[in-house]
């Protein structure tokens, strides 16, 4: 592939994503725009592909263009049944027509110098060779990591305190959606065809939730996206009509949320016991200790999102404290 | 190479710049939580051109672990934005 | 031989790809448009795979990318089917 | 013995999982873990000041490539101010949610939030506290939405778009950053950053991302609804410690990281801002007809006081006077959490008592429940800057700081401003005191009244007598 194809193929990819992304935005009809987002989010993960980024094209692909999708058009599918609608949240105040447009092109005008004042900064980086500090330092700590794969490595063991915040995030979030009200109401049982695909494609999702968990210690994988692929699977049997969809009654659902922070905090304060520094983990068992925590995080992950999807407690259960 | 990782990174700028234009100017709940996403795309795309060192050099992981962790992020606020609106209309219908 | 014979397959497949979008842009009703976008996509799509099997280095990464082909296979038959189920009923309803 | 900085984070975060797990005892357990962490915060401050900055390398990883975990002077203080503002705050809660359905849900985010604001108080890494920005932003805006009516859900909602385009901001700051040079650890940066482009421009993008966060003056549009409509215990915590912590990441990363790259025009900026902000959150505050609106709008005028110190420290040569001015600013910024934090759990107190806080209808609070409004006093106290109180000592440095410097105009903004403030409590005092016709008898109920009472003396006297302290700790955590 000599660099001239590269570069036709780098600017029709750019192209579309930056075109994708001006129409997701500009786009009055909330359905097309959700639609566009999604798109947008899947050609974006061709790009993190072109960048070698295999691991982040697979988060994009089932986090970004996928889950997020999965959300927007749950939350399109109450828009249309609510009168209210997800349409304006913030009050229309009547400005006359003339400031708008004042407004409009100021901003505008804000957003390109922006763009041109960040352009004009990495030209002036990229003009020396990178530093290249860091990777090197992972490159030869990776051996003492217990996982070949680099971005697994930096993830869950040189800045697993990231990660384990991370899960703290999401924990927070499904927290909140839960105390914002019930659940949604759910689907109608599916068809005999989309009942057919689910009872072939669930499994392999499953599976395939479980490989890439195994295969992110040496190669693109790891917990986010085993997490997402076991979510989709979830999000597939809630489309389905099954309202149940293997999610636990709400105490064992609380666990498995919090299983990706609780197993964190375990082996980091099991380390500390032994005297050594917060998730210090010894190279010999770094490899069994990570695995033990991405399963817990992907579990914890793919509930999260699943619940979200949900949009709170399933219907049947509900927490049982005595008011 | 530099142009590859040059093209990458400008075009982030732009898409950021998009989103925060949208972020901004748009009212509509659904409009700002893409734009928000939007924006964030495009500061993950100039993360991963500064770790892409060329076809055949490995890239820098340590950009990738963080624009891993950006987009998780990203898609839990976006799952209790969605969720807060959708209580917001639920309230709104009722009186 | 495998470059132009996997070129040829990858050619054909675009075509079919070319012929699946035009047909969604200037065929009338939904049912039409749908009919073109599943089965002229999915035929590229398989011969796009196949181009593509050619130029794998081992027999294991094409047998994925026929795995792929297979699911994209199963789930866009499924969603044309809902689809046309979904227009079919809105029509019948109004 | 640095493993305290760890558990400064660890532990609330394992209590927050606990109160999850355990629903039924949510409350004792969430009482137990600030009880134990806030003595965690206390041996903290004991080992800076004796051991000066701390370090903990997470993971055995040197700096650079790992996280660090710094305490200095300046954080740990803060860190002390906020464990004890949330251990008073959760006696508070413990009896303001004792007979809410909420109770479940309040306890295990209440945890995450403190689990936020430790992480971001002693994180040394850029990324790391990108990350700790976004848990703040979402477990705050999950608290304020617990109060269910549609005025909070709004709120709330608009919190989260604005929190959510901050963090975008911050995080764009960060990447160039990192594009520039190489590295996202604090003590690397601020070493090898110069002032050129790349260091303006993500500098100016981080201080726009945290400025959304701490609602300086052109960007406070919403911290009033959000702040007025949470329950009472939040919005205690977000007004007092919430947007505190934005502000610390700003004077961090001017003061200390990017110390060379901010020039005084730059500075000068950013005290216009709080000037502006002081005055016009001030007057906004006088005019308000509900308690809660008052301090969210005078949150938003103390916080503008905190904005003028820019120029000072940037003006000021290394020395006695910079140590002095420093010291000002911290004792100015804890004052303020504690008052803040006691005068929302007084409004509280009031709230639930009398159905309503608007201020119109305080007859008879002075006769019905005199601690409450004693505490609302000892805030308006610290507010104003009242000599025992330690925001006496603050401005004083501020006035001091001007003369040495002289920038005249911030002596003028501190002096209308403090005139604000005492027109705005006595003008709740006034209506407090006014005689109710059939006065009922007073009532005092200790687990909800003490807490705001404790906090607010803190502020008034325990601050202003002890202030010595606090300018040795900065030197001795230096």
């Amino acid at each position: 592939m000599n660099s001239t194809s590269l570069l036709v193929f780098d600017g029709l990819l750019l192209v579309s994503i930056v075109s994708l992304a001006w129409a997701a935005l500009a786009s009055i009809d909330a359905r097309r725009s959700v639609i566009l987002f999604m798109a947008f989010g899947l050609v974006l993960a061709l790009a993190w592909a072109r960048l070698r980024a295999p691991d982040v094209a697979l988060a994009e692909a089932a986090i970004g263009a996928g889950l997020s999708g999965a959300l927007l058009l749950a939350a399109l599918h109450d828009h249309d049944r609510t009168a209210a609608g997800v349409g304006s949240s913030s009050t229309q105040n009547q400005t006359s027509a003339g400031l708008t447009t004042v407004i409009r092109w100021s901003v505008t005008l804000l957003c390109a110098a922006l763009a041109v004042g960040l352009g004009w900064a990495l030209v002036h980086v990229f003009d020396h060779p990178a530093n290249d500090a860091l990777a090197r330092a992972v490159a030869e700590n990776l051996d003492l990591s217990g996982v070949s794969n680099p971005v697994t490595a930096v993830l869950l063991n040189f800045r697993a305190y990231d990660t384990l915040l991370e899960l703290a995030v999401l924990l927070t979030a499904v927290l909140g959606i839960f105390a914002l009200g019930p659940a949604r109401a759910g689907y109608q049982p599916a068809g005999l065809i989309f009942d057919g695909l689910t009872r072939w494609l669930v499994p392999v999702l499953i599976l395939t939730a479980a490989y890439l968990l195994w295969v992110g210690a040496h190669a693109p994988g790891g917990a986010f996206q085993a997490g997402a692929t076991l979510a989709a699977a979830g999000v597939v049997l809630r489309l389905a009509g099954r309202h149940q969809i293997g999610l636990p009654a709400a105490r064992t659902l609380h666990i498995v949320l919090a299983a990706g922070v609780g197993m964190f905090l375990l082996v980091g304060f099991a380390l500390l016991a032994t005297g050594r520094a917060f998730l210090g983990y010894p190279p010999a068992w770094a490899g069994s200790l990570i695995l033990l925590i991405e399963t817990a995080a992907m579990l914890a992950i793919a509930a999260t999102l699943v619940s979200a999807f949900v949009g709170g407690q399933p219907e049947s259960v509900t927490i049982d404290n005595e008011e | 190479m530099l142009t590859t990782q040059l093209l990458y990174a400008l075009s982030g700028c732009v898409i950021v710049a998009l989103g925060l234009r949208s972020a901004l100017l748009h009212s509509s709940l659904l409009q700002r939580v893409l734009a928000i996403n939007v924006m964030g795309s495009g500061v993950f795309m100039i993360l991963l051109a500064v770790a892409y060192r060329g076809a055949e050099v490995a890239p820098d992981p340590v950009p990738h672990a963080l624009v891993l962790t950006g987009i998780v992020v990203a898609v839990s606020a976006t799952a209790l934005a969605l969720a807060l609106a959708r209580r917001l209309a639920a309230e709104q219908d009722d009186d | 031989m495998i470059n132009a014979l996997s070129s040829l397959l990858i050619l054909a497949g675009l075509f079919f790809y070319i012929a699946g979008s035009i047909g969604l842009l200037r065929l009338p009703d939904l049912y039409s448009r749908l009919h073109a976008l599943t089965k002229a996509d999915n035929l590229g799509l398989g011969l796009l795979t196949a181009g593509m099997a050619l130029q794998m280095p081992n027999l294991m990464t094409a047998l994925k990318l026929v795995i792929i082909w297979l699911a994209i296979l199963v789930a866009s038959a499924t969603s044309a089917h809902l689809i046309a189920r979904h227009a079919r009923r809105r029509e019948s309803r109004s | 013995m640095t493993d305290v900085l760890i558990i400064l984070v660890s532990l609330p975060l394992a209590g927050a999982l606990l109160c999850l797990l355990l629903p039924r005892a949510a409350t004792v357990v969430a009482l137990i873990t600030a009880v134990i962490t806030a003595l965690a915060s206390g041996s903290l401050l004991y080992a800076v000041s004796t051991q000066g900055t701390l370090l903990y390398e997470l993971g055995g990883w040197t700096a650079g490539l790992g996280i660090a975990l710094r305490a200095d002077g300046l954080s740990a203080l803060l860190l002390v101010m906020v464990a004890l503002v949330i251990l008073a705050t959760s006696f508070y809660a413990s009896a303001y949610f004792s007979k809410s359905a909420a109770r479940a849900h309040f306890w295990p985010l209440w945890l995450l939030l403190w689990t936020a604001l430790n992480a971001l108080l002693l994180s040394g890494d850029l990324f790391n506290l990108y990350v700790t920005l976004e848990l703040l932003g979402l477990s705050a805006v999950a608290l304020a939405s617990l109060g269910g009516k549609i005025a909070a859900v709004q709120a709330a909602l608009r919190y989260l778009l604005v929190g959510l385009l901050g963090s975008m901001l911050f995080l764009a700051g960060v990447s160039l950053i990192y594009a520039g040079y190489g590295s996202l650890d604090l003590a690397v940066l601020s070493r090898t950053v110069e002032p050129e482009p790349i260091a303006w421009l993500a500098l100016s993008l981080m201080t726009a991302g945290l400025l959304l966060k701490t609602a300086l003056f052109p960007l406070h549009f919403w911290l009033p609804p959000a702040h007025a409509s949470a329950p009472a215990p939040v919005s205690a915590a977000l007004s007092a410690l919430v947007v505190k912590a934005a502000f610390y990441l700003v004077l961090r990363l001017w003061m200390d990281v990017f110390a060379d790259v901010v020039t005084p025009a730059a500075a000068d900026l950013l005290a216009a801002l709080g000037a502006t902000a002081v005055l016009w959150g001030s007057w906004r505050a006088l005019r308000a007809q509900r308690l809660k609106v008052l301090a969210a709008y005078s949150t938003v005028a103390q916080l503008g006081y905190l904005f003028l110190f820019f120029p000072l420290l940037q003006a000021l040569p290394p020395g006695p006077a910079l140590d002095a001015a420093t010291g000002g600013l911290i004792m100015l910024a804890l004052s303020h959490g504690f008052a803040k934090a006691g005068l929302f759990l007084a409004i509280g107190v009031i709230q639930q008592r009398s159905g309503n806080d608007s201020i119109a209808e305080l007859d008879g609070t002075a006769q019905r429940l005199p601690v409450t409004t004693f505490a609302i006093a000892l805030a308006g106290v610290a507010l104003i800057g009242l000599p025992p109180s330690g925001a006496f000592l603050g401005k004083w440095q501020l006035i001091a700081g001007s003369f040495a410097t002289g920038q005249w105009l911030w002596i003028v903004v501190t002096v209308i401003g403090s005139l604000l403030a005492a027109a705005y409590t006595f003008r709740i005092l006034g209506h407090a005191f006014g005689s109710q016709l059939y006065p009922s008898r007073a009532f005092a109920v200790a687990r909800e009244e003490w807490p705001a009472l404790i906090l607010t003396a803190t502020a008034a006297v325990v601050l202003g007598l002890a202030g010595a302290s606090v300018w040795t700790l900065l030197e001795a955590g230096a």
